[in-house]
């Protein structure tokens, strides 16, 4: 890096230190815990406090509820370097994300990589600013891992789609304003050919939903039911019978950001050490501290593993399958934590009552089972490392 | 002896498997959690098990039970186990029943046990204190008669009428009996992730009405009686783990992906044919350390702990393979496997989890 | 068991103790160790020492190399409980096996199960009386587990076979007198059919050896080729073409013999506590503690499903592929063992001089690698119980 | 610090596999063992290493060295891994350099540093005297200047020089050196299943002829400069690790069994994909703690300790499932794999193994 560049860096380090320390309310410095700490945006916004109202507003207004993206699109186009600065500001504060959203992370992704100009001009800037709650109609019942399975059949009807069928696991499509969805637009095309990648207003006619409880108790997913839905073509994202690249593109890089482990509280040794307890200047349970100090030993070394990748890809190394390791491992090591929280945690965490607060680790220690399911399972990552990483033959 | 049920045993199992499937499924756990039955527990079906004679199974025909051995208790566990069932089998009968048929004279047994095999009062045994298991910490104590002090994890607390209490005096550990009804008792019920229950009680200068043992016995009686009740909460277990595995076996035949059953992939048939092999080895020591209670082996400490931690260790397995092998399918409510998850994760912590009894173990041969 | 059976066997071990306590000479009571330990018979056997002449001809006269076996074959006909009690008298005092024979343990059973009267008493008899060493021809070069796949042929020429082909895995078949082999006897059968189980002389004219050394350093087995070898027509057994069922048949017996956790001279926790030491009441490593704890409660969990097996084949069960269940799980403890003694000994362990005993713990951990390849890996043996237990479908 | 290797460090990588490749493959190993070479390594290769400054790589200018930093000796260490080279590079070089260039006198860096970075003296540092790694006990004692005591798995020490020796005076634990050849030295030399060679060796009141550091700085010399060498050796274990693994993929592309080739069985395959991951988690612990080395980070004890106990444990993981999937042909000598297998247990138990490193982990983090 130039010397010119770090000075601009430096600058822009201190502005953004000096304006996240006057404009991020103190309420909006610790992490997310439950539902109401996460502001989701939307056609019909619910803040749950004054402060996350001022928080998002304010962030949205310097466009940083999208930093990397293009002003016109309602970003702030900050390039990498700035952006790494912003991140590593608002992690020293413990500052929030001040908006939750899957247009950002999934549906954004696709418009800037396969969207044409109208329709990123038209669906960006309003998930930047919140005003739209987008879901996502990926999976189908039955199809699982075999995503490319999917039945949900779009007609073409001329000026429009009719669109029928079922998609499961569609996120809080209960509270969702739109839905990003892969159907199939060619029945007689093999299965990765004649998929097509459709925007859906949830308000159209014939389109309903049911959440989905699960076995934490909590229902974060509905299904979702197509009935002769019309849907305008213009909503068609990228080339009729080639969404699958951008289900593909998606996946990539759902799994990369799913493979993170996330940072708690307390690191799992304070737990033990305060839920356990320390006899002879050891952890009083000593086939927990093995496990313990083991998983501590994985952290780091995933750890330091996501920041070589990041390293290397500067260098100039594609990151490449890499993706899918991140997700297994990542995945595989948060429900190895959980595991052993509800081991250290003991007869309190086992407690279930009516709110989540009421049984919060247990709730969590079930919703992570989902980790290696969601997203393409575990198996479906071995699969991948062992064919485009190892290079292992197909049957 | 060998390590197989005497026909007398096998249908004893027989029947057990043909009640519990008739009067208590998993489906029946579930009612009981959705419409927070104030008891936990299906009344109607636990009197009908205490007129089959079950909750006086392994009790001396002299207090009105059938003298019949653990090895049949436990054959009822197995399969109480597979549906999940709650009853007061545990805290009643396993928990309290040995503590005061083991250890209690010939007057507490006939005051007790004769209830106990009526189905007349329910009990609970109440000795922790610590958030980890730890049954021989009290710092409840006894002074002139008077109780005080606060117990977690009361397995059924909430409905028991009696209470066998751990507790310190000058003399050391002792069992205390106490009215779960008196003064100075508050019971406060805690719903688990497997909707059964446990209780935290206090006790506030309650009164005492018995005491099992001697003041000084509390060490002993805790130790063979929790034991026992380790073994039989193995083979509920051994149950409940079977249960989840030939669930999981049966969906990866019946559920197709990328057009073939996913049973078919060899890298899930591996983990299911290990987990048999696993599961093998479960049976094995269950059925073992059962007949061990019946023999009066003197090894039973050691068989408790090997059986406790093995079992345990295989049910986590299990049910965490059972989970991701049914997908998504397995993270909905609607689907029975996630109660097998969660009934999984209490019965690991009840009694000493893994860890405990691995570090047990090797405590036991002196290393 | 009737009261009268009882008496009998009471009589039976009383006097079966007298005799191994007069017969047996000390030196024969400990475990074998070294390859001079083992009595292996032979047209031209070697004995060791004295004392392991001894007591190889007391045992044989009195029929107990083979003490199941019928008189006329040179065993003592025995009854099970018989046998029971001989094992026990014998373990109590830790006599050695007389005799070391795969004839005893691997042709005997097929013999038996298979062959004409004829056969049964031409090399029985020879067997039990140590008087021919025969060695095992089942593999073949790049077959592994493929097994059904060999290529050795036997040429139909009238009177004789005409053999040409190669084995491997041969155990000791340069010091073997006579091997029994899988041959393929019709080439355009499918895989399994077309093969047949013949006895053939290794002196016979076109018969060579090679010894491969392993990584233990020792070369217990031999690749054995066959270049136009002439094999009379009588050493087939059973039906030609349908040798496979023997196969089958005798693979089942072997596994459950290798699934067997071998006793040792001290349990794994006693050799932690010499190797290790005490601590403040616990073993000073606390790592190698829990792994030694989990393997001998895994050990005992095993033995008990040993004995469980028993019982539930005496009470009418039959064990079906659970022979497969103690292959796999049995030499996968095996396995175990020697690592934690590798890790438990220390530097000590690391030695590797010129003779076995000089490294006999890291020549013996070498040679526990083998243990879940040959008889059937550990996966084939999983496949096995995944198909016929589990009933698992094939793809 | 990016985690990637520089310019100059990924050059220097390429010169030492191409210098590995060319001169001590594996088979130069084997033909060390097979003709019973009297000095363990290959003399010429040695001196080779000595004229390209590997020697002196990671010492200072003024001595004769290269200052090119412990990432840099990192990489010849990973490739001389994966040949399985046998060198003086970790005694002479790791070890007693380390220890001198640490904590050595300017005088004493002349002296002897000098002599590695141009070949001319061979060391070995002498520090264990139990069976199991334990770094801290000395029984061996200095007493007016003469040292006695016993010594084990003193690696390289049949050919060695000097003597580095760690020994218990009035003041406490020390680093004394002893001249190899000198009275009251005894030698006995071991091969070790990995073809190299560790010896025991006796001193009977020999004469001590330097000290590096106090008395009592035995302790905080031989903690730091081992953490420095279990990173080095971590390095040469991933390098061994890596090449089993990448010939065990490769043998299952080639390897056909039932008319497939084995790579295409979807249970081996998760099982090599899950080993790909371990091994990327281990290639990012040993250039963190190489370039924590280098950068003199103040937590060296703990990634150490989490190097050497995570890439032992994926060693041990990896070089048995190259066996098991080699198959047969794994068990021959005749394939190089087994060799892998041998170093990876002899590595394992070098400087602390899995076990040892998990603890101190926990021990470190107070718990």
């Amino acid at each position: 890096m130039s010397t010119a560049t770090q000075v601009n860096i430096d600058a822009f380090r201190s502005e953004t230190r000096e304006w996240l320390e006057a404009n991020c309310p103190q309420s909006m410095r610790s992490p997310v815990k439950t539902f109401k700490d996460y502001f989701w945006g939307g056609r019909n916004p619910t803040f749950h406090s004054e402060d996350q109202k001022l928080w998002f507003e304010r962030m949205r207004d310097k466009g940083w509820t999208v930093p990397r993206w293009n002003k016109e699109y309602g970003g702030a186009g900050l390039s990498k370097s700035e952006y790494k600065v912003l991140k590593e500001e608002m992690a020293k504060i413990g500052a929030r994300s001040p908006l939750f959203s899957f247009g950002i992370h999934m549906l954004g992704p696709a418009l800037l990589g396969f969207g044409s100009e109208e329709q990123k001009l038209q669906y960006l800037p309003e998930i930047a600013r919140g005003e739209m709650w987008w879901c996502q109609g990926y999976s189908e019942p039955g199809a699982g891992s075999d995503l490319a399975g999917l039945q949900t059949s779009a007609e073409d009807k001329g000026d429009h789609y009719l669109v029928n069928g079922q998609k499961v696991w569609t996120s809080y499509a209960d509270y969702a304003d739109k839905i990003f969805c892969l159907v199939r637009t060619d029945k007689n095309a093999p299965k990765h050919t004649g998929i097509s990648f459709l925007l859906i207003d949830m308000k159209s006619e014939g389109v309903s939903t049911r959440p989905i409880k699960l076995i934490s108790g909590s229902s974060p997913f509905c299904e979702t039911f197509f009935d002769n839905v019309k849907v305008p073509k213009e909503n068609l994202v990228g080339v009729e019978n080639e969404g699958w690249n951008i289900a593909k593109y998606l996946l990539t890089h759902e799994r990369s950001m799913i493979g993170n482990v996330a940072k708690m509280d307390k690191t799992l040794d304070e737990y033990a050490i305060e839920s356990i307890g320390i006899e002879d200047s050891v952890l009083a349970d000593p086939v927990n501290r093995i496990k313990t100090a083991q998983w501590l030993i994985d952290e780091a070394a995933f750890n330091f593993t996501l920041e070589r990748a990041l390293d290397e890809a500067k260098a100039g190394s594609p990151p490449g399958a890499k993706s899918s390791f991140f997700k297994y491992y990542g995945t595989e090591m948060n429900k190895r934590r959980y595991e052993l929280m509800m081991s250290t945690g003991g007869f309190d965490n086992l407690v279930w009552g009516e709110e989540y607060e009421d049984g919060k680790t247990a709730r969590d220690f079930c919703r992570t089972k989902a980790n290696s399911i969601e997203g393409g399972t575990s198996e479906v990552q071995l699969n991948i490392i062992s064919k485009h990483i190892l290079g292992l033959p197909k049957k | 002896m060998a390590l197989v049920l005497s026909e007398e045993q096998q249908m004893l199992k027989s029947s057990a498997k043909e009640f519990f499937n008739g009067n208590a499924p998993v489906s029946a756990l579930r009612r009981l959690r959705d419409e927070k039955n104030a008891d936990g527990y299906d009344k109607r079906v636990w009197e009908e098990m205490v007129q089959m004679g079950w909750s006086g199974l392994v009790f001396p025909e002299e207090y009105g039970g059938l003298q019949f051995g653990y090895t049949g208790l436990g054959q009822i566990m197995y399969e109480s186990g597979k549906t999940l069932t709650a009853s007061p089998l545990m805290s009643t009968v396993v928990l309290a029943g040995t503590v005061i048929n083991e250890f209690g004279s010939s007057e507490q047994k006939q005051k007790y046990i004769s209830d106990i095999c009526e189905g007349k009062r329910l009990f609970a045994v109440a000795f922790e204190e610590k958030n980890i298991h730890s049954p021989h910490i009290a710092n409840t104590k006894v002074v002139d008669n008077k109780l005080s002090g606060s117990k977690k994890f009361v397995l059924d607390g909430h409905i028991a009428d009696v209470f066998l209490v751990t507790a310190s005096s000058d003399s050391g550990l002792g069992v205390y009996v106490v009215d779960a009804k008196g003064a100075g008792v508050h019971v406060e019920r805690h719903i688990m992730m497997d909707s059964r229950n446990a209780s935290t009680v206090t006790f506030d200068n309650a009164s005492v009405l018995d005491m099992i043992g001697l003041p000084g016995d509390g060490k002993t009686i805790i130790d063979r009686s929790l034991d026992i009740a380790r073994i039989c909460l193995s083979a509920e277990m051994l149950g409940s783990m079977e249960e989840a595995f030939s669930r999981t076996v049966a969906y990866l035949k019946e559920r197709k992906q990328f057009g073939v059953s996913i049973g078919s992939f060899q890298s899930l048939q591996h983990r299911a044919a290990h987990m048999y092999c696993e599961i093998e080895l479960c049976k094995s020591l269950v059925i073992k350390s059962l007949q061990a209670i019946d023999q009066n082996a003197d090894n039973l400490a050691h068989l408790a702990s090997m059986t406790k931690a093995k079992v345990g260790q295989i049910t986590e397995l299990v049910s965490n393979e059972a989970i991701q092998m049914y997908g998504g399918i397995g993270m909905t409510d609607d689907e029975e496997i996630g109660f097998f998850l969660k009934r999984a994760r209490v019965s690991q912590q009840t009694l000493g989890d893994y860890n405990y009894h691995l570090d047990k173990y090797a405590v036991l041969n002196n290393y």
